[in-house]
Parts: C-alpha cells; structure tokens; sequence
C-alpha cells in the first residue's frame, strides 16, 4: 500500500519501520524520514509529555494529508506514524517517512508533511514538571506561515 | 441535537469532554456566541477567539461555517502535533 | 563523537544505523535521515553499478562537508555513509542522518549534506547493463545549481 | 616528482590510474596543456575542460591553482556521488 498513516499509544521500531520502509520501496531512488522526540525543557524540569487527539479526526486529517503529498510529487509509498499518551523525554513521538525515484522530491513531501501535520492534524501536547506544574504546548506563529511556503500561486 | 466536543484546554476548563445542544445557529461563530452564555467557563475559553479552532464532523472548518447538518462539531486550540 | 563519517564497499544496517544514531542524539527533538538506492533504468537493463571514489579525499571531503554543517545548524550529530564497489539495483549506496533540538535545522542540514555530497566529494558512479553496456553517469547541470542555495549573500 | 592520478572515464582513457612527472608548469592550466602533448589519450581527455576537475594533494582546486609544492595531482570527472 502506497501510503500508510498509524495512530497509536505505544511505542515503534524507528530501525525496523524504516528498513521495511526501505525495502518495499521498489523503484525508490531516495528515501527521507524524520523523526519528532520528546525534547526535554531548558532547566531539565520535564517529567514527561501527554499528547491528546481527536480520535477519529486524526486518521482523517492525517490520510488527507498524505494523499496531498502524494498528488504533488512523484511518490512510492508514504508512512505517517504519530503517538498519543504519556511520553517521557527521548521517546519517539512520531516519524514520517517518504520514497520517491528522486532526492528533491523526498525531501521536500516530507518537509511538507511535517508542516501540515504540525497545524492540520488534531494532536495537542501538555507538558507535565517533576514539580507537577503541566502546561499546554502553544503553538507557534511560524507554524501557520510555514505552510504559506506550499500555497502554490 | 449537535454533539459538542473539547479538546486540550477547551476541555479542562469546561471540564467536560463532550454536551449535546440542540441550536439554530447559522455559523460556527453564532453558536460559539450562544454557547458563551451558558457558564463563566463556556464565556472564558471562547473569549479570544484566534486561540480556538473548530471541525464540523471531523473536518477543520472556518468560523463563518454552516452548522446546519452538522453531526459533531469540536472546539479546540490550534494543533501542536509533530 | 558528533561526527561521524564511514566510506565503505560493505552494505550497511540502515535500520540499525538510525535507531543507533536517535539513541546517541541526546537532547535531539528532530532527527532526518536521507537514503540513497540503486535505481534501475528505465528499461530495467541495469545489471549493476560500480562506484569508484579517491580514497583518502573522500574521507576528507565528507569530512569536511559534515563540518561546514556543524557549524551552520544547531545539530547535535551527524551521520555519513557511502559505499563504493560494486551494487545491485535497490541496494543502498548511502546515507546521511543529522540530528538537532529543531526540526528546520535537521531538514535544511540534511538536504544541504546531500547537495555538497553530491557535487563535492569524489565519487563516480558506472552503470553497467545486462548486454554489457557501461556507461559514466553524467553530472547535472542542477547538481551544480543546488550548490548555490546554501550561499550566504 | 609529482603523482598525477586519474579516475572514472579519464583513468579508463588513459590507461593507467597514476603516472609520475616532473614539470614546471606554473598552474594546473599550464600543466594540462603540457600532458596534452603527452599522447593522443591525454590530449583527448582534456579536450574539454568543462569537463574535468582537478584536486592539489586531495584538495579540489581550480585550474589556475599553482602546481608549485603538490604532491599529488589528480583530475578526474564532476563527481556523481549520493
């Protein structure tokens, strides 16, 4: 299958999703992933995250979101995998990955992806401290304008 | 009746996660007028209005939207996923 | 160590090499990987590649290419591995993996490793077919071009 | 003495992957000029220089670097790697 999108609470296999990846990638050139980790606060004072979503909205936004990539450019397969639920700092929140015969074209679907995701897709990320204070994550204005940057004109 | 849900900090200050309405709201932004009478907390999460995004059934929609025929609508902060 | 370069005929452990590289990157909330594979032609006459290199200035100029990206981006390691010898089609010629607290970082130094790589670093690729055909790959005139992008007016 | 080195195409038209001279050919450019005259090979891989690179003791270089303290010259294709 051409693009797959998973939501889940537990954790994945970074290495072995991106050697499958790889392999079924038949007629793939180039092949881009990244990875989004938990990234601890500044003081060291992160207990751990909580990621919340709209189940349901998500596979959609996520799906339509790939589908959009795979329209743009000349793609092999597409893999979207996002977690929800309690992380702790240096967990692997979520990965994309994307195979295409050509390097600009990898590249770029997946930068695509990310900026969609990060302000398209229903997710939301709370900060818990050791000291029990929790905040939400806001989002940030230079979210929004990155995806100025693909509005073809 | 319209199934209403929250999300993130929308949620935690109603402090539900779900009400069912029944309205005759035209646009999102009407309904969103009416549903800030209902408590001091409906009033406060919907009082800045650039910090709140909505989706008619499951589908992220403008304020000026319809909510005629709509099943689900949602109420939350902007995304901060990835 | 943050950088970390390897030319080398063996095949390498993709899956293996990016768990290896996210589990290192501490402090990391962004990690991009970009993998490299023999592509058949379109007339899928490719028996194999050959990928001759100058030993001793290969090292070199990764080297050198993996340092100018240090010292661009906020990047807590980079990764570069590329093959020489003889490969099938599919096979992987190569990676590269940068990993940095942001997500723009890891994407514009991954894409600019693979851009210096490509024009700067002493490799040259053979395309030998079935009928015993072998030809030179050619360099782009947009290989060069891409080079442009990372000048600082 | 100075190493010269061949690589790819230029290696397999010449015939060989290295060969010691001795010159005093002040730049690159000058240097080429002289191999040229070496044999009909030489003179034919360097017929178009847009199409050769050279490197000065592994360092890439333009032609009109100095030969003057190489140890290793090398010339060679725009390289295909990644």
């Amino acid at each position: 299958m051409a693009v797959d999108v998973r939501v889940q609470a537990a954790p994945f296999d970074l290495g072995a999703e991106i050697s499958n990846f790889v392999e079924a990638a038949t007629g793939a050139g180039a092949v881009v992933s990244f990875t989004g980790l938990v990234r601890d606060l500044p003081d060291q004072s992160l207990a751990h995250m909580e990621i919340e979503h709209y189940a349901g909205m998500t596979e959609k936004a996520l799906g339509a979101i790939a589908a959009e990539a795979l329209a743009r450019w000349p793609l092999i397969r597409v893999l979207i995998i996002h977690r929800y639920g309690i992380l702790a700092p240096s967990d692997q929140i979520m990965m994309v990955a994307t195979a295409s015969p050509h390097r600009k074209a990898a590249f770029e679907s997946a930068d695509f992806l990310m900026d969609y995701l990060k302000s398209r897709a229903p997710f939301w990320k709370k900060e818990a401290c050791h000291d029990a204070r929790a905040e939400w994550v806001e989002s940030k204005d230079e979210d929004e304008a990155a995806l100025a940057r693909w509005v073809t004109p | 009746m319209i199934e209403l849900r929250y999300f993130a900090w929308l949620r935690e200050r109603i402090g539900a996660d779900r009400e069912m309405i029944s309205t005759d709201a035209a646009t999102i932004a009407d309904l969103i007028a009416e549903l800030r009478g209902k408590s001091d907390a409906h009033d406060l999460v919907f009082s800045d209005l650039s910090s709140v995004r909505a989706a008619v059934d499951q589908e992220l929609v403008d304020l000026d939207h319809p909510v005629k025929g709509a099943h689900e609508i949602a109420f939350f902060p902007p995304m901060t996923g990835g």
